[in-house]
C-alpha cells in the first residue's frame, strides 16, 4: 500500500467525553483507500517535549467529504497539543500505516475495545458490516466517560457496554459481558485496547477456538518499518507492529499466554 | 546548480547526502516518498554474520529534542542480505553502503568478505559503535588498539571504501580515528549514539529493556559537530558527518566543519522527506553564495 | 511530608537538591525570587586562585533544548571571594559550596587550603572537568592519573568535605570516579557540561568566541542520568547528580539511578523557581508513594 | 532593585509594521516601579527551537491600566512566537532587569534609535520630558517599514526620521541627520540599535565631548547575572550587560573606538 505525506485540515474537533477528542481532518489532496486497523502518524507541531511523530488509529473515512477522523486521548503532551487543535489548523500525516484487520469467514463476529482502544473499531464495524456480516461491538471503560459516542456503531452492529463503576452499562471488565457467554457463536474476535484487556480476550477466544485479531500499540519511532523500534514478538521472530501489524492474530504473538 | 557531487574513497556521490544506518531500512521503506536513488548513497541497516533477533521490546524513549534507542542490530544475517535484501535495492541509481557490525573480529570479517563480491555495493561501513550490544559493538570503538585492529582485520579481505564509523563515547575521538585511518581506512563515520538512559519514575523502572541506549537527533547535534571538526582536523581521509541533522543548515554546519559528507538519521523519522529537503537546501545555500561546488564549503570553517 | 535530608560526607542536607555552579551566582542573584536558604546547599560559581575574566564574547548559543557556554571562569580569585563575596553570602542558612577550578595544581591547592579557613564553607567541589578553559581545566578529569593527583593534594591540604566534580567527556567515567574516590574525595559530581560546538553558517565562523563549548541543558538529561547510574554502581562515596534537570521527575530519576543528591544548573535560567519547586515536587513524590524518606528511593531503580 | 516573575495578560498584539508588533500585557499582580532601558525576560512557551528566554525592553509602561507594552521585532522563532501571541494569552516574565538610563545634566537631549533599537526609547522620551528637558528623538531604519510609530514621541519630543532608501524622512544613515550638525547643544545622546550605529553615534558624541548611552543587546541565557554569558568589555574588566547594563557610557565600554 502506498503511504502518503499529506497536509489535513481541521474541520471539527470535539470533546467527546472528558480528555478525549475527536477531529474531522480533511485532506488537501485525494485520499487514498484507507483499511480498518490502519493508523497515521501525526507531526505535533509547537510540542517542545514532543520531537517524534505520534501513531493513531484512523477512527473514520469519508470519502465524499475527503476527511478522515480521529479519536484522541490525552495522556501527554503530544496527544495535548493534538487535542487542542482548532478548526483551521493543519495537521501533517504519514498514512495509511499497518496492515488491516481481516475479514472474517463466518457470519457473526464481536469486536471489543476498551478505552480509546475502540478507535479502530468504528472503521471496522463499518467495513464487517458492509461485507453482509452481523457485528457485535463491546465497548469496556472505566467510567461512563470511557465510553466514546456508543451511537455511532448502532447502524452497523449491537452494541453492549461495560463500566469497571457500573456508571453505564453492564458493571465489570468488558470479559464479564454477557457477549461472552455464548461466545461460541461469532466465528472471529476483534480486540484492541490495554493489554491485560486483550490477553484476556484473547485467551477467551483461543480456548473456545476462535480465531482471534489485536491490534497492538507499541511505542513507534518511525511508523514505516525503517527503525525497528516497535517489533512485537511472534513465533516467527520479531515483527514491526507498525508494518507487520499493528494487527496480529494472537496465535503469531508469543508470551500471550492464550491458555490461561 | 551548484555541482553537489563528493568522493569517499573511490565513490563518486552524486551528493553528500545519505541517510545513516539504522534509520532507513534498506531503502525501499522510503521508496513512496521520493526517488530513493537521489541520494548521494543509501546506508542500510546493520548486518552481521549471523541472524539476529536484537533486544527486547521496549527499544526506544523519546527524550528531549532526541530519543533512546536499543534496538540492537536486529538482521537477518549476511547470507539472507545477499541472497534476499541485495536483489531488492540493487536497482538503485545510487551506492549502497552496507553498514557491518558483529560481535567479534572474526564476524567482521565474515561479513565483510561476503560483500565483497556484490557489485552493487561499493562501500561498506564498519560499526565498531554500537552501544546496544552486550559483546563487541562499542566496545571495538572505544580504544585504539581494538579499532585498528577490527579495521586491520577488514582491511585485509574488503578492498573497496571502508569507511569505520566512530563511537562518540570516548574522550579522544580523533585518537581512533586517526588509529583507523592508519591501518587503511579510506573514510570515517561519526558520531554514532551517544550512551544515554531513562527511568519510568512511577515504576522504578528502566524505559529501555537494555537499561541504556543510544541518544540521536537534535539534541546530540552540538556534540556531533565538535567530534566532526576535531576528527577533521586529525585526520587526511574524509570525514561523514552526521547526529542530529534535521535541515540543511545542519548539514552545511558539519560541512563547514570539515565533513565531505553528511548522514541524516532521526530526522527520517519525524519528517520522511528530509534527505531531499537537505539536498535541495545545499543547494540553494550554495547558488546563494555563489559557489560552484559543495568541495568550496567543506571545512571552509573560519576558525 | 517526608524527610528530605541526606548527608554527602560531613554535610546534613536538609534536602538532596542544590543548583549548579556557574548557573547560580553566589545566592543573591535569586533572593528577589524565594528564600535561597531553602535549598539544601548553594553552589557558588568557579573560584580560582587568581582573578580570571573568562573568555570573550559571545560566549553562549542556544542549541536544541540545551544551551552552549564558554564563559571560562570569569571570577575575582579566591583573595576576593573571601574579603567580599563570602561575607556577603555567609548569612544563609544552608552549607555554602564552592567550586573549586584553576590550571594547575598548585592552583586548585592554593584556593582549597584558604578556603578551609572559612567556617560557612562546608565543603569545596573540585572542578576538574570545565571544559572551557586553554589549560587544566578538562584535561584534569579526563585521564584517572590527572584526576586523582589534583585530588591526592587537594586533599592533603583540606580537610572538610571534598567533592570532585567529573567531566562527561570520557570514555569511562566510572573509572575516573573511582580513582578520586581512592584518594579520599567524600563525594563526587556529574556531570559538568559537553563538549560541543555550532556554527554561524552565514558567517561561516563558529558561534562562540572560543569555537568550541560546554553543552547543557535537557538535551544532555539521558546521558548524564547514564552516567550517575554507572558512577554509582562504581563508588561507595555519595554522588551528586545534575544535567538537565528540569523539573521533580527528572530530578527523581537521578536519585533512582543512585544520585544521592543532585544539582541544577541551566534550568535556572529559564525557571529561576526551578530549584523550590523540584524539592516540593520530591516531597509530593515521597508521599505519593509513601515514603518516609528520600533515602528509601535512592539508588531505588529496579535494573 | 526587586526583580519579580509575574504572568502577563495579553490584551492587545497590534502588527504596527511589517514584522514589528507592539504587545500591550497587563500584569496580574501590582506592576513595580520600571525605569526606561530596563528590559523583561520573556518565556517562550510551545517553541521547540526557543529553549531560553527572551530579553525584551520595555517598550511602555502605563501604571493606570497596570500594563507595560513591548515591541517586538520577528527575527527568529522566539520572537515569531512571541508576536502571534493573541489577546487573551498569557505571557510569564522576569523583570524588571538591568540598569537605566540615567537623567542628563543639562536641558537638550538627543535620542537615536535604530530599527527595533527604538524600543527604549519611548519610555526615555517621557521619562526625560517628565524632568522638564528638552526632547529630540532620532529614528532610522532601513526603509519607512522600519519607522516604528513615530508620532508616540509628539507628545515628549521632536522627531527626527532617516531612512536607508529615502522612504521616510531624511535619505541615508541615521548620523547623516541634521540633528548631528548642531550637536554639540545637547548635553546628553543616548542610542540602541545595532552596533555599527551606536558606534557611530559614541564616536561623534565622544569627538563632540558630549556624555553618551548606549543600550547592548548582547546575547542572554539568565538576565540576572547569575552566568555570566552577556558579558561587555569595559575598562573596569568584564560586566554583565543584564545586572550593570544594558545601558552603558560609551566611555566605560572598551573596544569602542571613539575617536575614529
Ligand atoms: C498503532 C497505534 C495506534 C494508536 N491509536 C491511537 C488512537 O487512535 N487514539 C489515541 O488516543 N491513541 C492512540 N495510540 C496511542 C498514542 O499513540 C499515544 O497515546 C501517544 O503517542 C502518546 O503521546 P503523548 O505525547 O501524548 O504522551 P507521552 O508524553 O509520550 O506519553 C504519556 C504516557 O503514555 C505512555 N505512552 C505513550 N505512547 C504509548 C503507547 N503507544 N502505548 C502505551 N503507552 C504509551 C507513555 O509511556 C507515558 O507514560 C495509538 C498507538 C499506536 C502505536
Ligand atoms: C537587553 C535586550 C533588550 C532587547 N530588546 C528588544 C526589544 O525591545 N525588541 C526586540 O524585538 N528585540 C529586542 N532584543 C533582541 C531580542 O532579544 C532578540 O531579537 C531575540 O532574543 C531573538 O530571539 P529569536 O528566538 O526570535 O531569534 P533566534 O532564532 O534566537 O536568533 C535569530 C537571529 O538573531 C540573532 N540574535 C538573537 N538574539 C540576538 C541578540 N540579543 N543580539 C543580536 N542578535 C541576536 C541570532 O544570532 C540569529 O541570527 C533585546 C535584546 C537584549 C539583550
Ligand atoms: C533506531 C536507530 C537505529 C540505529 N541503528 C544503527 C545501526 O544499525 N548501525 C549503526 O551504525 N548505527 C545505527 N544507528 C545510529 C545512526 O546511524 C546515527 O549514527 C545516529 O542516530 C546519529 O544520527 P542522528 O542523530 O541523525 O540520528 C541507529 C540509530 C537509530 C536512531
Ligand atoms: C553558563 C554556565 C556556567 C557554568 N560554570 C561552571 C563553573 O564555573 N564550574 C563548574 O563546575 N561548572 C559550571 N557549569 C556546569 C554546570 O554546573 C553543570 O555541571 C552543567 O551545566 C550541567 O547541568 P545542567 O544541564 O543542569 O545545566 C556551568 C554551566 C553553565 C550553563
Ligand atoms: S516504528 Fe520504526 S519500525 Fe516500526
Ligand atoms: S545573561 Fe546571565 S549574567 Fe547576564
Amino acid at each position: 500500500m502506498t503511504k502518503f505525506i499529506h497536509d489535513f485540515k481541521v474541520l471539527q474537533n470535539r470533546e467527546v467525553s472528558k480528555g478525549y477528542h475527536v477531529l474531522v481532518l480533511q485532506c488537501l489532496q485525494q485520499l487514498p483507500a484507507i483499511f480498518p486497523g490502519q493508523f497515521a502518524q501525526l507531526l505535533v507541531e509547537n510540542s517542545p517535549s514532543t520531537y517524534l511523530r505520534r501513531p493513531i488509529s484512523i477512527y473514520d473515512v469519508d470519502p465524499v467529504e475527503n476527511t478522515i477522523s480521529l479519536l484522541v486521548k490525552v495522556v501527554g503532551s503530544g496527544t495535548a497539543h493534538i487535542s487542542a487543535l482548532q478548526e483551521g489548523n493543519t495537521l501533517n500525516l504519514v498514512y495509511p500505516l499497518g496492515n488491516s484487520f481481516s475479514l472474517p469467514e463466518g457470519k457473526k463476529v464481536l469486536l471489543v475495545g476498551g478505552g480509546v482502544g475502540i478507535a479502530p473499531m468504528l472503521l471496522l464495524s463499518k467495513f464487517i458490516h458492509s461485507h453482509g456480516k452481523e457485528v457485535s461491538v463491546l465497548i469496556g471503560g472505566r467510567t461512563s466517560a470511557d465510553i466514546i459516542e456508543p451511537d455511532q456503531y448502532a447502524k452497523y452492529a449491537t452494541v453492549g457496554i461495560t463500566t469497571e463503576d457500573g456508571s453505564l452499562g453492564h458493571k465489570g471488565l468488558v470479559t464479564t459481558h454477557s457477549y461472552f457467554d455464548s461466545v461460541g457463536k461469532y466465528s472471529m474476535i476483534y480486540a484492541c485496547g490495554p493489554d491485560p484487556m486483550m490477553k484476556a480476550v484473547a485467551g477467551i477466544a483461543t480456548r473456545a477456538g476462535i480465531p482471534c485479531e489485536v491490534s497492538l500499540e507499541n511505542l513507534m519511532a518511525c511508523g514505516i518499518g525503517a527503525c525497528l523500534c516497535c517489533i512485537a514478538e511472534t513465533t516467527s521472530g520479531n515483527k514491526t507492529t507498525c508494518v507487520d501489524g499493528p494487527v496480529f492474530n494472537v496465535k503469531d504473538l508469543s508470551g500471550w499466554d492464550r491458555s490461561k | 546548480m551548484a555541482d553537489l557531487s563528493v568522493d569517499i574513497g573511490t565513490l563518486h556521490l552524486k551528493n553528500p547526502v545519505m541517510p545513516a544506518s539504522g534509520t532507513y531500512g534498506y531503502g525501499p521503506e522510503f521508496d513512496d516518498f521520493y526517488d530513493v536513488s537521489r541520494l548521494g548513497a543509501i546506508v542500510t541497516k546493520a548486518c552481521t554474520s549471523k541472524h539476529r533477533e536484537g533486544n527486547r521490546y521496549p527499544r526506544m524513549v523519546e527524550t528531549p529534542m532526541g530519543m533512546l534507542n536499543s534496538v540492537g542490530l536486529q538482521n537477518k544475517g549476511v547470507d539472507y542480505f545477499i541472497s534476499t535484501i541485495y536483489p531488492a535495492v540493487s536497482h538503485y541509481d545510487t551506492h549502497i553502503i552496507v553498514n557491518v557490525s558483529d560481535s567479534t573480529v572474526d564476524g567482521y570479517v565474515e561479513v565483510a568478505g561476503k560483500l565483497e563480491a556484490l557489485e552493487k555495493i561499493t562501500a561498506i561501513e564498519l560499526n565498531i559503535s554500537c552501544p546496544n550490544v552486550k559483546e563487541g559493538g562499542m566496545a571495538f570503538g572505544t580504544s585504539c588498539p581494538m579499532a585498528a585492529s577490527v579495521t586491520k582485520a577488514v582491511r585485509d579481505v574488503y578492498h573497496k571504501t571502508l569507511i569505520v564509523k566512530l563511537s562518540p563515547n570516548v574522550t579522544n575521538i580523533a585518537e581512533i580515528a586517526r588509529a583507523v585511518e592508519a591501518e587503511g581506512a579510506d573514510s570515517v563515520s561519526l558520531i554514532n549514539t551517544l550512551l544515554g538512559m531513562a527511568i519510568d519514575i512511577e515504576k522504578r523502572s528502566p524505559l529501555l529493556s537494555t537499561i541504556t541506549g543510544g541518544l540521536s537527533g537534535p539534541a546530540v547535534k552540538p556534540i556531533a559537530l565538535r567530534m566532526v571538526w576535531q576528527v577533521a582536523n586529525a585526520v587526511k581521509i574524509p570525514v561523514i558527518g552526521m547526529g542530529g541533522i534535521s535541515n540543511a543548515s545542519d548539514a552545511i554546519e558539519f560541512l563547514l566543519a570539515g565533513a565531505t559528507a553528511v548522514q541524516i538519521g532521526t530526522a527520517n523519522f519525524v519528517d520522511p522527506m528530509v534527505c531531499v529537503r537537505v539536498i535541495d537546501g545545499i543547494n540553494e545555500y550554495l547558488d546563494r553564495h555563489n559557489c560552484k561546488s559543495v568541495n568550496e564549503i567543506i571545512g571552509a570553517l573560519r576558525a
